[in-house]
């Protein structure tokens, strides 16, 4: 059974990473951070069940979970300021410092 | 400690009060009076030298430490004193050839600008020649020669304004620095291996010391005697330093300076002469130079000239007597030739004060024995002393060294008969041109005149020396026995046999017939070769060609100094230090462009370093 | 209190520097502090010959790993200090009347601080502090105050030193890490480190020798001394070559002898083969340079792979010969760029062939030259031959072979100095030269010189005094063979 | 039983912070638009919040175990390290509303947080708390970039914290609990792996680094100069916590990602024209020194002796670095070819600037260079020899661009007229000048680290 959980949490977040190194908009790049801090969290999840500590692991579910979207509204604020200062949310768009 | 005798602290006190005085109160205020203080010394020294000679004569050698100048731990080295009979006849000879020298000088350089600067270094050239003379060690007698040196750079090229006396002087120093690294070199491996350098030490250790360092040491000391002594590779700096005044070529390039590498020689001659072969190399190098060097004094025009090149051919005669194991003959030829060759270059600074010239040409002179007798009769007398004619001194000494060639016989009876037969020829070709006839196309002196007294009565000394000298050859002998070093043969000085005096006279007489019959009898001849044979000419005047030896090497050093200095030093390790900074900036520009600033770019290089530590955890 | 007396000694410039720096007229305080210091060097002398200061208490709270600050001075540092204050004194009347800024007076002070400092440390930290302290003073003094190039040269200067005292680091630390892994205790004292043998031992060396070698400079890293004497003003060309020069040979005189004894032996070919490369390509360098400031820096390179034999050859005579002739050098060597700088402050012209005929119009400049040529090129009865003589001894003592390479370089000296002083002072005027802006010296000129003159026959004539005072510390570094 | 002091020690300085944080966020809510409060008053009372914070530091903690918090004296001076980071930071700032103090408090208390957490859980908060406020520091900066920074660094830093609970999550697989034990096994391993690169990517360290130039460069001086002090600090205490865990793989790459982190940030750092960029490189140079220097002491199996090289590096390039961008912000300079005749123009600020280059390049007498000597000494102490000589040869690197600077400010002529200083108050000079001097004294005295080491062997 924790295998199979195991074998999820790893597809979700390699397909997260997949997304935040390739993709170009910000936004997917966004969603790509979000799909690998979600399946940290279903291991995590998955692992409080089996662990003898009690109830550090589901603690630990909720406080990510808040804290993701405390980032989500810092991130998505970033992006829409992004947006409205006329640049299209794009990765390359953002070039100007370099060096 | 041994009772060192006034005499000696004189040696060395007079000359320096003498300069010191000289330095800071004569020069500033009357540099005029320079000379004054000078000759004071001279006067003392002489003195003292005599006594010292007369103590040794009575066989009372002495060998002192004055005081302790390196010291390291327990090593030191001493400066100290050596009076012995080699020492003490070259010293007397030295002080009074000086000494009288000095006084010609007094008015042969009246009126010089540099007439206090050129009294002081000739005063501090006699101070080092006696210096070496008696010193006791051979890091005290390095001291001394180097200090000749020194001071024939600067009197040789005391006219600085002219070219050939600047290149001359610089010549003269860098050959004799090649020739110190003799020197240097011996006393060095001496120092390494027995970490003492006393003449009297090293004498007694002489035999137990190995055959390689003595073959060593014995031919450093050839070789720096030839540098200083002008034997054959080392001898072209002498004829070029005759650039200088005349009382300098007097003084040094004949009598003192000249005689300290075979001084050297003597004073080394336990080391030399137990090396197999070595004597015979110096005989044949000796003979060689005299016969050579003979041969171009025959060609020469120059007054001075003539006269620098009779020294080198005389220095070659003493080598060759020493080479022959005849070490008295050796040094009493060295005692007669600084009186003579010290007369004949007087005499010839006479000939050049009145032409108000530097040196003079034959061509310029002729005829002149009417208008300026002593002249005439001194350069006589010494000439016939050099040629050895009987009764002069030369004859004595030469014919010494001539008896030990026949004692040696073979190649030596030729060499030595070619010897006195060329001498004979261009000092009798020298008197004729000067003094008798003059030529159809020579321009004769406008007004010869004598010679001041104060030029004149030391030449007349030095003359009667020329003659008188030579009888006091088993004087001199005695004298050498004193502090001798027991391992050689004492030097004897055996009576010619009639045999080779008359054989020695035939030759004389041979020269100087030829001699007459060139310059009398065919009146041109000696200009007429020059102008039908150029190239013959030429040919002599770079001295059979030799001259462009050593004018080679020294293009060949800077050229290797210039390609070490410029293009490797410089242009391409210095450029690759250099360089490097540049690699530095082209690495940091490169790791700059390695910064895109695109996000995506930055994310997977997050994902690398992960992925890498990642690997590593695993991989541990 | 004997600490203190030392800790005085070499704060007394630093101070000075800062006076220096706040007054308005900078060069009198200068001129007065160095005097003081100079004067104050002397009295020393009596402890100093005694060796009363190395048994000084412990009096100094140690700081962190055995580091301690730590001062003594026997015969070799007292003389290098000396050699520094009176330098010092030197280079600050010779640029009496040139119109420098407060900074430049308060940097040589700050720099004869930091170089007292260094001959007196002994603990290997301090030493290091001095060590590196000495670099910016002269960084800024060849910078600023520097010919055209200085920049570039300033740069180049430090960086290599830089580079060199790195790896002088690495190696102390290294070493008194495994001091500590040998006996257990934490100890900077230079006395008291003993080095390890093997191979750890060997990187150690190779590393604080590396340090050292930047400093003297051995032949392959010594391409930064040209360009900084050539840019350097006088005073700092003088500082330069009579001083800095001197520590890298002192650096393996008082550290790397005593605590690598017997390691140090088994090297000294190879070092010694260092010592006579840098001998002969000193020369042959020397020999062919065309700027006056460059070919005295070459000769430096070439009279310090003297000096590097002396001290390699760990005899007696080598040994005091080798520091015997570091002195010596300072002097030469500051006379002679004391007076390129008086030549340049007149003609404004470095080059040998910029002058020429100068015995008429400054016949005092002239003799003075002449005589420091004379000391440079090793002629007896000056002092440059006493020390590279007594060297030469000692090399003939270890490695007979090799003194012919030592002998060919003091020949090859006679062949770059006096064509160039020929060249300058009695040679042919070109037409391009500037010999008529000459003037001969003033007072204050000929009267510094008349010292340094002064010295060169006392020591070159009467050396014994001088080794007696060089001999404690010394004779001590001669292995038992 | 948990004793008042030990949860007065862990919890004040993150309670009294977060207490100020409030105070600062009701002054701005209290006022209504048209009179606005005071602008000193919300960066006096931040400053407050942060300085009885620090006092509270002080009082050391016994090693308390009450959950999640754990206390030691590496956590504790580093902790009083990122705290005195946030003064200057506070007193430079540009009197605008009360945003930026709240967020810089905020900022604080995720630091706070970690220096006395006990758990991976804690850890990760103070993480996340750290970083979330500083997009927003970096997206309010005046430069015209500002935003483009922030969003690099956005998306940077939550990967990082992406990585960190991946890690966290297979490490709790392996060990079973969230604590800061060692966790058996290859898993474990793994995990910390993971955790690692994100305390790796928080200090700058060289595959990682990519973001910190372009935030650097962008974000204001003070605000530069505080990430470059606390902020690293706390990543430097973050990676420290986590080398607890760890069996020994992990710490055997440490002195090689420290070697390589300050040849290259050395390397980049030459050819830099703009003085921010530059600084930035430099600091990643000087973080490879502070990672060598948690490399040491981890190998050396963590004693407290230790630890004095890693504070006493992190205390000597908080005056450094912070002097260094301040003086930035003072003097109003941002090319480097501005520097040019500086000594000429305005020599004060040179001479200060100057001690401030001498410090940062590590030349004896200054602080920077007993830094740099504590790092070597432990380094050789813990047999790491090759990133030793490798670090030296970086220090030798960086030497081009910090007496290159000098250079320029010294032995050039200035070209073009001197930028208008401006009127930056005499107070902010001072502080400049104070950082500048106290980087010196540092150096000369080094009572300090004796303090500490007599202290740590208690």
């Amino acid at each position: 059974m924790s295998a199979l959980i195991w074998a999820v949490s790893g597809l979700l977040f390699f397909l997260g990473l997949a997304a935040v190194v390739l993709r170009r908009q910000l936004l997917a790049v966004f969603l790509g951070m979000e799909l690998m801090v979600v399946a940290a969290a279903l291991a995590l999840g998955h692992e409080a069940t089996r662990a003898a500590a009690g109830a550090e692991g589901f603690v630990a579910v909720l406080l990510v979970l808040a804290v993701a979207a405390a980032e989500a509204v810092v991130g998505l604020t970033l992006v829409l300021r992004v947006h409205w200062s006329g640049r299209p949310a794009e990765a390359d768009s953002l070039r100007e410092l370099r060096g | 400690m041994i009772e060192i005798p006034l005499a000696v602290y004189l040696l060395f006190l007079a000359p320096l009060a003498a300069l010191a005085v000289g330095f800071f109160v004569t020069r500033p205020l009357k540099p005029e009076w320079t000379h004054i203080p000078i000759l004071a010394s001279c006067v003392v020294v002489t003195c003292s030298a005599a006594s010292l000679a007369g103590m040794v004569y009575e066989g009372r050698g002495l060998d002192g430490t004055l005081f302790y100048w390196m010291v390291a731990g327990d090593w030191s080295v001493p400066f100290g004193v050596r009076i012995d009979g080699v020492g003490v006849s070259v010293l007397s000879m030295v002080s009074l050839v000086g000494a009288l020298i000095h006084v010609y000088a007094a008015g042969y350089m009246k009126g010089e600008p540099g007439f206090a600067r050129f009294f002081l270094v000739f005063h501090l050239f006699y101070l080092s020649m006696i210096g070496l003379l008696v010193s006791n060690n051979y890091v005290q007698f390095y001291l001394f020669w180097e200090l000749v040196g020194v001071c024939s750079y600067f009197l040789i090229g005391y006219w600085m304004h002219k070219e050939t006396a600047r290149r001359a002087a610089m010549q003269a120093f860098l050959t004799l620095r090649v020739a110190d690294f003799g020197l240097m070199l011996a006393v060095l491996v001496i120092l390494g291996l027995y970490r003492n350098t006393r003449f009297a030490a090293l004498y007694a250790v002489a035999g137990a010391l190995p055959a390689g360092l003595l073959a060593l040491l014995g031919v450093l000391f050839v070789w720096a005697a030839a540098g200083k002594s002008a034997l054959f590779p080392l001898y072209f700096w002498l004829p070029d330093a005759m650039e200088g005044p005349t009382p300098v070529s007097a003084l040094m390039h004949a009598a003192t300076m000249v005689t300290a590498g075979i001084f050297l020689l003597v004073r080394s001659w336990p080391f030399i002469s137990l090396v197999p072969g070595l004597p015979e190399f110096i005989a044949v190098v000796g003979a060689a130079t005299a016969i050579f060097a003979a041969l171009l004094a025959a060609s020469q025009t120059d007054l001075k000239r003539i006269l620098a090149y009779s020294t080198v051919s005389h220095l070659g005669l003493m080598a060759f007597g020493l080479g022959l194991r005849h070490v008295g003959a050796g040094v009493f030829h060295l005692v007669t030739h600084g009186f003579f060759k010290a007369v004949l270059f007087l005499c010839a600074g006479i000939l050049a004060h009145a032409a108000h010239k530097s040196t003079v040409t034959v061509s310029e002179v002729g005829g002149l024995w009417r208008k300026m007798p002593l002249t005439f009769v001194c350069f006589t007398a010494a000439a016939l002393s050099l040629a050895g004619f009987p009764f002069t001194a030369g004859f004595y000494s030469k014919d010494a060294i001539l008896d030990a060639a026949f004692a040696h016989g073979g190649w030596a009876v030729a060499a030595g008969l070619a010897i006195a037969a060329g001498s004979a020829f261009y000092i009798f070709r020298m008197l004729f041109l000067t003094f008798f006839g003059s030529r159809a196309d020579q321009q004769t002196m406008e007004h010869p005149h004598e010679a001041p007294p104060v030029m004149a009565v030391p030449v007349a000394f030095l003359a009667l020396g020329a003659i008188g000298v030579g009888w006091l050859g088993h004087g001199l002998m005695r004298m050498l026995l004193s502090g001798w070093p027991p391992s050689v043969p004492p030097p004897g000085l055996t009576e010619p046999s009639h045999a080779v005096s008359a054989a020695a006279l035939m030759a004389a007489a041979l020269g100087a017939g030829a001699a007459y019959w060139t310059t009398m009898r065919l009146p041109s001849w000696d200009w007429d070769w020059r102008r039908e044979r150029p190239a013959l000419a030429a040919l002599f005047a770079e001295d059979l060609g030799w001259r462009r030896v050593p004018a080679a090497c020294v293009s060949s050093a800077v050229w290797f100094a210039d390609k070490v200095g410029r293009v490797l030093d410089h242009d391409s390790w210095d450029a690759a230090i250099e360089g490097s900074a540049g690699a530095c900036r082209r690495v940091s520009e490169a790791g700059g462009r390695l910064a895109t600033g695109s996000i995506s770019d930055s994310l997977w290089w997050v994902m690398t370093g992960a992925a890498a530590l990642l690997a590593w955890a695993g991989y541990r | 209190m004997s600490q203190d007396l030392l800790t005085l000694f070499w704060v007394m410039p630093a101070v000075g520097g800062l006076c220096a720096l706040l007054g308005r007229q900078a060069r009198w305080p200068a001129l007065a502090f160095s005097a003081a210091t100079a004067l104050y060097g002397l009295i020393l002398l009596g402890p100093a010959s005694s060796g009363a200061w190395h048994s000084a208490p412990v009096s100094s709270p140690s700081w962190a790993f055995g580091i301690r600050y730590l001062l003594d001075c026997d015969g070799l540092s007292l003389s290098l200090c000396w050699l520094t204050a009176f330098l010092t004194v030197a280079c600050v009347i010779a640029s009496w009347n040139k119109d420098y800024p407060p900074a430049y007076w308060a940097a040589f002070l700050f720099l004869e601080s930091a170089l007292l400092g260094v001959f007196l440390a002994r603990d290997l930290f301090l030493f290091f502090v001095f060590w590196e302290a000495v670099l910016i003073p002269m960084f800024f003094i060849i910078g600023l105050w520097g010919m055209e190039g200085r920049r570039h040269a300033a740069m180049k200067f430090f960086l290599f030193t830089f580079f060199g005292s790195i790896f002088l680091l690495l190696g102390s630390i290294a070493l008194v890490t495994r001091h500590h892994a040998a006996t257990g205790v934490w100890t900077w004292d230079m006395a008291a480190l003993k080095g390890p043998g093997g191979l750890a031992g060997l990187a150690i060396f190779a590393a604080m020798a590396l340090g050292f070698a930047v400093k003297i400079p051995l032949v392959p890293l010594h391409t930064w001394l040209p360009d900084a004497h050539t840019e350097a003003p006088a005073a700092g060309s003088v500082m330069l070559a009579g001083v800095l020069l001197k520590m890298g040979v002192y650096g393996f005189l008082r550290i790397l002898w005593p605590v690598f004894p017997k390691l140090s032996w088994e090297l000294m070919p190879w070092l010694m083969l260092l010592a006579g490369v840098n001998v002969i390509y000193g020369a042959l360098c020397a020999m062919a340079q065309k700027d006056l400031k460059r070919l005295i820096a070459y000769s430096s390179v070439a009279h310090l792979g003297f000096c590097l034999m002396g001290v390699l050859s760990r005899t007696p005579e080598g040994l005091l010969g080798g520091s015997l002739q570091l002195l010596n050098h300072g002097i030469t060597t500051g006379a002679l760029f004391l007076m390129v700088g008086f030549l340049y402050e007149r003609g404004h012209r470095r080059g040998l062939g910029d002058y020429g005929e100068l015995y008429g119009r400054a016949p005092w400049l002239t003799f003075f030259f002449g005589v420091a040529t004379m000391s440079s090129v090793g002629l007896p009865g000056l002092n440059g031959f006493v020390g590279e003589f007594m060297s030469l001894i000692g090399v003939a003592r270890v490695m007979p072979r090799f003194v012919f390479v030592g002998v060919i370089g003091v020949t090859l000296a006679a062949a770059y100095a006096l064509p160039a002083f020929q060249s300058v002072f009695l040679g042919p005027a070109g037409k391009a030269s500037v010999s008529a802006k000459v003037t001969d010296l003033d007072r204050r000129e000929s009267s510094l010189l008349w010292a340094l003159c002064g010295a060169m026959f006392a020591i070159g004539i009467y050396p014994a005094p001088l080794l007696r005072v060089l001999e404690p510390f010394l004779l001590g570094l001669v292995p038992a063979r | 039983m948990i004793s008042l002091a030990s949860v007065l020690g862990l919890w004040g300085p993150a309670a009294v912070l977060a207490g100020g944080s409030l105070a600062v966020l009701a002054i701005g809510l209290g006022a209504s638009d048209e009179h606005r409060p005071p602008a000193w008053l919300m960066r006096a009372t931040a400053a407050a919040a942060v300085l009885l914070a620090l006092a509270l530091g002080a009082v050391s903690p016994e090693a308390a175990r009450p959950p999640l918090l754990r206390g030691d004296l590496l956590g504790s001076s580093l902790q009083a390290v990122f705290l005195a980071a946030g003064l200057p930071f506070l007193f430079m700032m540009d009197p605008a509303d009360e945003v930026p103090p709240a967020l810089a408090l905020g900022s604080l208390i995720g630091m706070a947080i970690i220096a006395v957490s006990g758990s991976l859980l804690a850890l990760f908060i103070g993480l996340e708390l750290m970083s979330v406020p500083a997009y927003l520091l970096v997206a309010r900066s005046r430069s015209p970039r500002a935003l483009e920074a922030a969003v690099k660094y956005f998306f940077a830093g939550g990967a990082a914290a992406a990585l960190f609970l991946m890690g966290m999550a297979v490490h709790f697989s392996a060990a079973g609990s969230l604590d800061l034990a060692a966790a058996p096994g290859r898993v474990g391993e793994a995990g910390l792996a993971l955790m690692v690169a994100a305390a790796l990517f928080k200090l700058g360290a060289v595959p990682l680094h990519f973001w910190l130039p372009d935030v650097y460069e962008a974000s204001d001086p003070e605000l530069a100069g505080f990430f470059s002090t606390g902020v690293k600090a706390a990543a430097v205490l973050l990676l420290a916590r986590l080398t607890g865990i760890s069996q020994g793989p992990i710490l055997a790459v440490l002195p090689w990602a420290a070697a390589l982190t300050i040849l290259f940030g050395a390397a980049v750092a030459l050819r830099q024209t703009r003085l921010q960029r530059l600084l930035a490189y430099s600091s990643i140079s000087h973080a490879g020194f502070m990672l060598l220097a948690v490399a040491a002491w981890a190998g050396q199996g963590r004693p407290l002796s230790a630890a004095g090289a890693v504070f006493f590096y992190a205390a000597a390039y908080l005056f450094m670095s912070a002097g260094a961008f301040l003086w930035l912000k003072v003097t109003g300079l941002s090319e480097r070819s501005e520097l040019k005749g500086l000594a000429r123009s305005r020599p004060a600020d040179a001479a200060v600037l100057g001690v401030l280059l001498l410090a940062l390049a590590g030349i004896p007498p200054t602080a920077g260079f007993v830094a740099k000597f504590l790092v070597f000494w432990e380094g050789f102490k813990a047999g790491i020899y090759a990133p030793l000589v490798l670090a030296g040869l970086g220090a030798f690197l960086s030497l081009g661009y910090y007496l290159g600077m000098v250079r320029d400010m010294y032995f050039d002529e200035p070209e073009g007229e001197a930028a208008a200083a401006p009127e930056a108050g005499m107070t902010r000079r001072c502080l400049v000048s104070a950082f500048a001097v106290l980087a010196l004294l540092l150096g000369v005295m080094p009572w300090l680290v004796d303090s500490l080491r007599a202290g740590g062997s208690r």
